[in-house]
């Protein structure tokens, strides 16, 4: 198997890593981090297309090292994502600075006023 | 090359494993610690992938400003991830179902066909007359330019976002989240020596992206890098954000873009077009105008919303 | 000569990659946060040192060279200032403590 | 003040040619747009180095500089293969502790340039200050003679700048 096959395989096991972080974590900044872990998955599959797409062409004599448009697409994506990212945590530190909580469960406050360290 | 196979497969376990350190890590501070581990990894994933530009990004805006950003927010945070969420065996149904579309994702990537469809001909051919010649910041300015205008404009909205986040009497007051450190005479070191060597880096990245690897957004996240370290050394204040400069520098960088395209309806007969003859001058102005503005965009959203300094 | 050159070359990053072994074993050995932090500065400076020195007589220009030697400074500083920040960030009552205890004879 | 600032414009410059450089085959002419930017970059760098750290009056002594640079360097090499001795030695020699160090330079980037050049020698690791206006060093192994070692180097720090009395 190839080292981009691996790469694309490795970007498809992130996605479903991210996707079960997203689903199950209940603290919002794990929910956060496990979304920018499916974002750096699908990411990985973008490179896996543009590296097939130039090692195509590279075969033909192009001299081109892969292919531009989804590598610029991907710069895109990561400074979208960026943007996400600190609107997100923007948004739960005022929810932390409001309600004293870091989880989206119900409405029952467990942590408010948070007894540091102990679990609920 | 005999050792590159065996390089894939590390770095690929590598980053599988920094993941599941993410999602399993009890403290919210190691996890953030591996996602920033995480970053740099994939940014070496990225240059076997041969895609340096996406490399120079991933580590500068993936790794360095979203871990600072996310480092800050988990020192705000109690340290343990709070408990509760799904019960066992919902925990079991997400996982399957997650399991499957991990699995049909790979499905995909085994199945991708053969040769593999790619533009890059397309933009080889059609690069010469940009004269540019790091394809990437071809597409990202002269052939994909709307998606390029859309996602710089895309960070004002974001910025606006953030700010609304204010407490009302916090409204016009500088930036809270970066907080300078207790004064800390080798923080203070770094920021007094390092800056001057940023920027030439940064205005490196920028000039020399139209025909090497790099770019403006490579060059804005390590511009805005020194500029947040400066400010968490307690060199210099954060302007309020009422501030006349600040906001005209954030928007200078689009209006020009969106001016440049604009002129190009009558110049060159589309909305984005470039004219014949001045694509490069123009895109290398382009350039340098959005640096700025995403520079400070960036420094800015990682500053936080306005708050009241006790 | 490019023989000789070339083996100082093998010689140098071997024994830097060396050092980056023992300041690895020394994270993992060393007991607590300060100790590893010795580790880590003083090991991974000079075996970047010696990798670079390595790689010196292989590159082409002089100023390749000269980058190589600033990509050195700049690891340095960064070292010996961010392992600085780190220590301390460490906090002192918990790591004093386990300190006073060992350092008794 | 004049003097440093051109100084550091020619380091700066310096540090644009390693990025920009080297122009094998080109003409002077494709260089020339790479070398105006450098000019501008270089000179908005010096601006900021100039901003963040004022230079001061005093000249220096270039001689105990570069004793300073050479001490330093073996000293870092000692240090390495210190960490190496210990970490691969089986019985893990440490005796870790703390050192408060009376410092003579006064708060100043001097003082924090030694703090980073003794926190890459052997054994010391510069952690803060205390109430009385210490430097706190953690050190690797109490039995070496850590405070000598840094007043060695503190001494030919302080070495270095001179007042320059025809000002």
């Amino acid at each position: 198997m190839s080292g981009t096959t691996l790469f694309g395989l490795c970007g498809a096991a992130l996605v479903g890593l991210g996707l079960y972080g997203l689903i199950c974590h209940p603290g919002v900044l794990r929910k956060i981090l496990a979304f920018n872990l499916i974002g750096s998955g699908v990411f990985l599959l973008f490179g896996v297309i543009a590296k097939r797409g130039g090692g195509a062409l590279a075969a033909a004599g192009a001299g081109v090292d892969g292919d531009p448009v989804p590598q610029a697409l991907v710069i895109t994506g990561l400074v979208v994502a960026f943007a996400a990212t600190a609107i997100a945590v923007a948004l739960l530190l005022r929810l932390v600075e409001l309600g004293g909580r870091d989880t989206l469960e119900d409405e029952a406050p467990r942590r408010a006023p948070p007894p540091p360290g102990r679990r609920s | 090359m005999s050792m590159a196979p065996a390089v894939d497969a590390g770095l690929a376990l590598l980053i599988l494993g920094l993941g599941l350190w993410i999602i399993a890590a009890r403290s919210n501070f190691a996890a953030v610690v591996g996602f920033m581990t995480y970053g740099l990894m994939l940014a070496l994933v990225w240059v076997r992938l041969t895609a340096v530009d996406v490399a120079m990004t991933e580590a500068a805006l993936g790794a360095g400003l979203t871990g600072v950003l996310l480092l800050g927010a988990a020192a705000r945070l109690p340290a343990e991830a709070p408990g509760g969420g799904p019960g066992a065996g919902l925990r079991v149904l997400v996982a399957v179902l997650c399991v499957g579309v991990a699995a049909a994702l790979a499905g995909v990537v085994l199945s991708l066909p053969e040769p593999a469809p790619s533009l890059a001909p397309l933009v080889a051919e059609n690069l010469p007359p940009t004269g540019v010649k790091n394809p990437v910041t071809g597409v990202l300015l002269a052939h994909r330019a709307i998606d390029t205008l859309l996602e710089t404009v895309v960070l004002i909205p974001a910025l606006i976002g953030v700010w609304a986040l204010a407490a009302d009497r916090a409204w016009g007051a500088r930036p809270g989240a970066l907080t300078p450190r207790p004064s800390s005479s080798s923080l203070t070191l770094l920021a007094q020596v390092l800056p001057p060597f940023g920027i030439l880096v940064g205005v490196h990245l920028v000039w020399a992206g139209a025909d090497e690897p790099g770019g403006k957004f490579q060059g804005a996240a390590v511009l805005a890098a020194m500029w947040v370290l400066v400010v968490m050394a307690g060199l210099a204040d954060l302007p309020k954000v009422t501030n006349r400069l600040m906001r005209y520098t954030l928007v200078l960088g689009p209006l020009v873009f969106v001016a440049i395209g604009l002129a190009g309806i009558w110049t060159a007969g589309a909305f984005l077009a470039l004219p014949a003859g001045y694509a490069k001058p123009l895109i290398v102005l382009i350039e340098v105008v959005l640096t700025l503005s995403v520079a400070l965009m960036l420094g800015l959203l990682l500053a936080g919303p306005p708050k009241e300094r006790a | 000569m490019s023989l000789a050159l070339d083996l100082f070359t093998i010689m140098s990053v071997a024994l830097g990659a060396l050092f980056f072994l023992a300041g690895t074993v020394g994270l993992l050995r060393f007991p607590d946060t300060l100790t590893r932090l010795h580790a880590l500065t003083k090991a991974d400076n000079l075996g970047l040192g010696l990798i670079v020195l390595g790689l010196l007589p292989q590159v082409g220009s002089v100023v390749a060279g000269l980058g190589l030697i600033a990509v050195w400074l700049l690891a340095l500083l960064a070292g010996a200032t961010v392992g600085q920040l780190l220590a301390g960030a460490v906090p002192p009552s918990e790591s004093r403590q386990s300190h006073r205890e060992g350092s008794r004879p | 003040m004049l003097r440093s600032a051109l100084g550091r414009w020619a380091l700066l410059f310096g540090f644009w040619l390693l990025l920009a450089g080297p122009w094998d085959g080109a003409s002077w002419r494709e260089a020339l747009p790479d070398l105006a930017v450098g000019l501008l970059a270089g000179s908005l760098a010096t601006w900021v180095s100039l901003r963040l750290l004022p230079p001061t009056p005093e000249r220096i002594r270039y001689g105990a500089l570069l004793r300073l640079a050479s001490q330093f360097l073996g000293k870092s090499i000692v240090a390495g293969f210190d960490i190496a001795r210990r970490a691969f030695d089986p019985r893990l020699p440490l005796r870790p502790g703390y050192l408060d160090y009376p410092v003579r330079i006064p708060p100043s980037p001097d003082r924090a340039a030694f703090g980073a050049l003794t926190s890459l020698t052997p054994g010391t690791l510069a952690v803060g200050s205390d109430e009385k206006d210490h430097l706190v060093y953690h050190c690797l192994d109490l039995d070496q003679p850590n405070a000598a070692s840094l007043a060695s180097d503190e001494a030919l720090l302080l070495r270095i700048r001179f007042a320059d009395s025809a000002q």
